[in-house]
């Protein structure tokens, strides 16, 4: 299947609402929950040192 | 084992007969619900027909949901729950009593009302009563399931509405097979599958809700 | 010892009830609960009188006739055993052909129509190119004409 | 065999082995997403009665296995908690929860992008889409009930329940359309049957789908190491992580 | 006849008690000390099987109490910090739905005896929500006055809200209890006559 | 006084956060419960669309309802109700501190939500900003009703039906011209009679309803 | 300051108590002594206006409760059976509220040092429905280390469930609070050490 232009190709044969609406939208969904996923492990790992810095301090 | 099973049950019903009011506002509430309907929607009697299965329907689980939290939650608050824990006995038979206790209190009343407010929404008398025999069998699903998520959200933060959202969409199968059977009566289909899968539901859940409702007592108390 | 006994007894009987909630479960499947009602069942009077309800079948070769007024359109519904005129004024879906299956909610009218105020498109479950939907339309037709595949099939058969 | 299943099911080890597999499937996911893609759009040929609507399909079906494929991982992982009260399989019933939970958005918003051109309609209450509607309540309420606990262990014995319940619904999502005619259509590919799909679109499919899964394997395992860096902060080797990178 | 060993109990993130051993044997009272929050409560719940324990054992009769939870279950007679009694329901009536369910032998008699016992004959047909702070206490203690097929009796603070004169009479049935080969095991931060020369004690430090 | 109001509303604002997923539940119920009606009633867009603003007012009703035993329930409880009788201040004041953190955290979600549940339903722009306004009107009603009611049940034995015919008659004025708003609007018959009247039963209640629940829960407190 | 005539209470339909009369001063504590049911609890509410009396009259500094509610209150910290905590709060945000709530001054280091002084620093972020009976009761009691400016303390057993540590603290507070000229009253079943000299006794004879 080859698609005649990018134009061809972004109508998506008139569909272009309701194809380019699904993929969009699962691929922000998707990229959205790894981004937050990275974000909490991130702080996660942060906190943990703080509270064992904290714990240094104590000590 | 029988002894403890009726004992339960016995103290359950006399303790709602003392608490009369609770009960007796639960299906208050049922048939306000219903009445309001008419006043929102307006007069129509076509209307109103179609709407009827599933107005009393709506109107049931809720109220049904209504009266959840209270059936584990008061004992677990005075420490009966604990002493229920404790017996010799098989929970899941004490806590079978507990559910017949709360059907009895919730459901049939709610069984024996509704033919009333169906023949006020214009039903017949074929519909009015496979709408009495849905609920009888779809209204014991409603205290077992049910009772799952009472147990559940037993001593969590914020459980009242906790149970609304665990247990509704539970519920559905049952509003969609229950008001089927009516609505496939007012439409002359016969209203037989419909019962036979409430019935169906109904065996499933006296089986496994028991033991779900128990290990959930369990975890609530440890 | 005792207490085994009876907890026995108990897995016994759940067993016992599980088993006859499955032979109810079996026998709703034998009756008819339906998103939507063949047009045999309708020709049959199984579907509801003077009420709402949904009609699902394919629409017939060459019955889809547009009104002067181009809003309505009238077309035949039918799961080939037997048939059923619809009316429908409104926005058709894309899909919507003769030959393809329909799902149409509305009202038996007492002149036998149905006058539809919703139709939805039912496809089937086959996805191919074009060029192969035309062969095997080709050889489908060049094979027999009676034979049609038809994409209600499953459905009529789902109550047995 | 039997030792290394022991050896990787305390959240310590589980912790460091899971961060290596991680790129390992993040990388399968992107790649096998990538020819899925391409597949879908300029392999798979036009649907001869859906035009290129057809193509929500690499992205729709993925979606709708992955939601209740999930969902009896989450349920089997989280009864394996509840028997034998090991502290890694409830969290992985945890992690496993929102994703799943995704899925099932995605599902639905996906089937309803494709019903409006298709079938003329964004949503009906039909028994299929009923029942994943459900399937996601369910997953929210998963979620909701273990996040009112506190108590890790009180929240994972509880989610466990529920999630063992509500696995009743996953069969009747998947049998629906055998069971009742549904406006859903049946399924294309079915055990005993030839796919009633062209080659390159089932490929395409196919290939999404692996990329969903593998996708949702990583991103499981990426909440599963935040589950256990939460639940395990105060054992040492969670402190000893403070200064690496993480 | 219960022996404990090695207990181990967590709560939040840091332990509360660890390696907690002990034996109580027939005619024997075991007095746990300790402060407030200590893990008294904890403990008592971990030997009627409540919440389970972070490590160690708990044997009943020999047996391991998770093996045989049902036998425990039929010796034992837990009184918790709550006293477990519906507000709504009579003394009289919340007393016999309360034996008849543990399995108790609970004639209209016993429990007039019990109700004697206790002084709560002239509050019998009250509604437990109009009694007094130590009139509930007494009423959920009825429950020893018929429990001679319990051997084992423990009790949270059995004490709480007690005037003098109950004290001593609960005080008074304690020994009973343990003449009898039955054995308790309590908590109380109050100075009681606990049954001298049969009563070990247990200081859970924290 | 001032210091009083903040402190009683930042309690139970802090306390609703705590449990916080008991509100976004509270949501969550509000949106299933409008979605059983479809699935009771059948799905005819018509039918929907004309019941529309009926569910959506019953379904707020409920949620706001099912919110009020905890508004009192649980200071009385624990204890705490004593402690806020027993404070210096005007105890109507501190009523109403309570009074506003239950419909900021119960009311004002349902308003702000409701307008999408209106879309599903089919209603068009217009009607679904009238149903908006008439639901920020109509809830704190709701909540302020409802309060006089949780307060009265507390406590007081048997009187579970009384406060449900007190209470439930006093919600229906709410629920007729909440729904008609909408309804008017969608007939084209405009909305501003409807929301006026709402707008004066709000100031009715703020005026009397403190006043009633202080009242009672002295009453409840004896 | 305190001058209670000829109270009478009833409940249910027996009188619970007749013609009580007493006068408590400044820096003087009333021990109000009696059986569990003998209407403490009764007596105690009245005072601080929760419950109407049957006949008699209550007089706070001249002045009846009645017509000067407000000036009682203004000078009244009452405690009772129940701790009047939220489960879901935790300890310092209990007290935090209550404190404001009461127009008590609570800043963070008052708090801090209530805390501090009942023995619940520790656990001042937990949340209360995790705390022990003893640390729950303790919590409720640290209002008394914010109080200086209420004159009268009225506790209904204040000491329940307290460890012995914890009740030594709570009697030398008692004390200072006389010292600082306050009043007192409260009940309790236990043998505490209430300060010498300056308690009397109160019996209510039932
Ligand atoms: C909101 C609406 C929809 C929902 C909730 C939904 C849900 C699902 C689910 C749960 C499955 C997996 C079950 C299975 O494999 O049999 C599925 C499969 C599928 N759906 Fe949907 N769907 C929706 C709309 C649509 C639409 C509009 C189409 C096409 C026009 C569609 C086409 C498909 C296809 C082709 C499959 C794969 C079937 C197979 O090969 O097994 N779906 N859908
Ligand atoms: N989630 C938690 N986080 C931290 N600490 C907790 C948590 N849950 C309980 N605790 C602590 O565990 C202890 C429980 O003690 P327990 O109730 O067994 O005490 P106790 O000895 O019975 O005290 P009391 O004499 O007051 O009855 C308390 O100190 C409590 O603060
Ligand atoms: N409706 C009623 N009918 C009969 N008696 C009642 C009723 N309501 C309360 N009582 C009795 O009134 C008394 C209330 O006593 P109160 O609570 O003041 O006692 P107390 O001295 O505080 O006892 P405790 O030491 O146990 O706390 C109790 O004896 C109770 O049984
Ligand atoms: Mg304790
Ligand atoms: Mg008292």
């Amino acid at each position: 299947m080859s698609w005649g232009s990018l134009d061809e190709f972004l109508a998506m044969g008139g569909y272009a609402t309701y194809v380019w609406g699904s993929y969009i939208v699962s691929a922000v969904v998707l990229a959205m929950e790894v981004v937050l996923l990275k974000r909490r492990h991130r702080t996660l790992r942060a906190g943990a040192g703080r509270s064992s810095q904290q714990t240094d301090n104590l000590a | 084992m029988w002894d403890a099973f009726v004992a339960v049950f016995a103290r359950d019903v006399l303790q709602a007969w003392r608490r009369r009011a609770d009960w007796l506002t639960s299906i208050f509430f049922f048939v306000i619900v219903v009445s309001l309907f008419p006043l929102g929607v307006g007069p129509e009697p076509a209307l109103l027909r179609t709407m009827a299965p599933g107005v009393v329907w709506v109107a049931a689980l809720l109220a049904a949901m209504l009266s959840l939290p209270r059936v584990f939650g008061s004992d677990f608050a005075d420490g009966t729950l604990e002493q229920l824990v404790l017996t010799p006995h098989p929970l899941t038979v004490l806590v079978l009593a507990k559910m017949l206790a709360h059907w009895l209190l919730s459901g049939v009343p709610l069984a024996l009302i509704a033919p009333v407010l169906g023949l006020q929404f214009g039903l017949e008398g074929g519909p009015v009563g496979v709408l009495f025999a849905a609920l009888l069998l779809g209204t014991p699903c409603l205290s077992l399931i049910g009772g799952v998520g009472a147990a559940l959200t037993l001593g969590v933060r914020g459980s009242g509405v906790l149970i609304a959202l665990l247990v509704l969409p539970l519920y559905v199968p049952v509003l969609i097979f229950g008001a089927g059977a009516v609505e496939a009566t007012v439409a002359g289909t016969g209203a037989a599958g419909h019962l036979s899968l409430l019935a169906a539901g109904l065996l499933i859940a006296i089986v496994l809700a028991p033991w779900a409702i128990a290990a959930a007592l369990r975890i609530a108390l440890e | 010892m005792k207490s085994r006994h009876k907890r026995l007894a108990l897995v016994a009987g759940g067993v016992a009830v599980l088993g006859i909630a499955a032979a109810l479960i079996l026998n709703a499947f034998q009756s008819n609960l339906v998103f939507f009602y063949s047009p045999s069942q309708v020709a049959a009077h199984e579907a509801p009188h003077d009420r709402s309800f949904r009609i699902g079948g394919l629409v017939e070769q060459g019955s889809l006739q547009r009104q002067p007024d181009g809003v309505t359109v009238r077309f035949v519904v039918t799961d080939t055993a037997k048939s059923v005129p619809v009316l429908y004024a409104g926005i058709l879906p894309d899909l919507f052909k003769e030959g393809k299956g329909v799902v149409a909610q509305g009202k038996l009218e007492a002149d036998g129509v149905f006058h539809a105020r919703e139709v939805l498109a039912k496809h089937d479950e086959n996805y191919m190119p074009p060029e192969a939907a035309d062969a095997l339309e080709k050889a489908r037709k060049a094979e027999h004409e009676s034979q049609r595949t038809l994409v209600m099939e499953r459905a009529k058969e789902t109550p047995k | 065999m039997a030792l290394n299943w022991f050896k990787y099911s305390s959240p310590q080890t589980f912790y460091p082995l899971a961060g290596r597999l991680i790129p390992v499937f993040a990388v399968l996911a992107a790649v096998l997403g990538a020819v899925g893609l391409y597949i879908g759009f300029f392999v798979a040929p036009t649907d001869f009665q859906q035009g290129e609507a057809y193509r929500i399909i690499f992205i729709h079906v993925p979606a709708a296995w992955m939601s209740m494929f999930i969902y009896l991982v989450m349920a089997a992982w989280a009864a394996l908690g509840l028997i034998l009260n090991t502290r890694l399989s409830s969290m992985m019933a945890t992690a496993l929860a929102p994703t799943g939970a995704v899925m099932t958005f995605l599902a639905l918003w996906t089937g309803s992008l494709w019903g409006k051109p298709m079938w003329g309609t964004w949503w009906a209450w039909d028994a299929r889409m009923t029942s994943e509607l459900i399937l996601l309540f369910l997953y929210i309420g998963f979620m909701a009930l273990q996040a009112s606990i506190d108590d890790p262990r009180r929240a994972d014995k509880a989610g466990a329940i529920l999630a063992l319940v509500g696995a009743v619904n996953v069969p009747i999502i998947y049998f629906s359309v055998k069971w009742w005619n549904t406006l859903h259509q049946g399924a294309s590919i079915s055990v005993g049957r030839s796919p009633s799909m062209a080659s390159t679109m089932l490929l395409g499919m196919l290939v999404m789908a692996l990329a969903y899964w593998m996708y949702s394997i990583a991103a499981t395992l990426m909440r599963v190491r935040s589950i256990i860096l939460e639940r395990e902060r105060n054992a040492q080797w969670v402190r000893d992580l403070a200064g690496a990178p993480a | 006849m219960l022996e404990v060993r090695d207990l181990a109990c967590q709560r939040g993130e840091q332990p509360l008690f660890n390696g907690v051993s002990f034996d109580v044997s027939a005619g024997e009272l075991l007095w746990v000390e300790g402060r407030n929050g200590s893990g008294k409560t904890s403990l008592l719940r971990i030997l009627c099987g409540l919440s389970p324990a972070e490590a160690g054992t708990v044997r009943w009769r020999g047996e391991s109490i998770h093996d045989a939870r049902e036998a425990l279950l039929h010796d034992t007679l837990f009184l918790a910090h709550a006293n477990g009694l519906k507000d709504d329901l009579t003394v009289a009536e919340n007393l016999r739905f309360d034996a008849r369910l543990a399995g108790l032998h609970a004639s209209a008699e016993r429990i007039e005896a019990a109700l004697r016992a206790c002084g709560l004959r002239e509050r019998r047909d009250l509604a437990v929500r109009y009694l007094s702070q130590g009139q509930r206490r007494r009423a959920a203690l009825a429950r020893l006055w018929m429990a001679e097929s319990r051997k084992l009796w423990i009790l949270d603070e059995p004490f709480a809200a007690l005037d003098a004169e109950s004290v001593d009479r609960l005080a008074a049935h304690l020994g009973a209890h343990l003449d009898a080969g039955g054995l308790a095991v309590l908590t109380t931060h109050q100075e009681v006559p606990l049954p001298a020369g049969r009563t070990r004690r247990l200081r859970l430090a924290h």
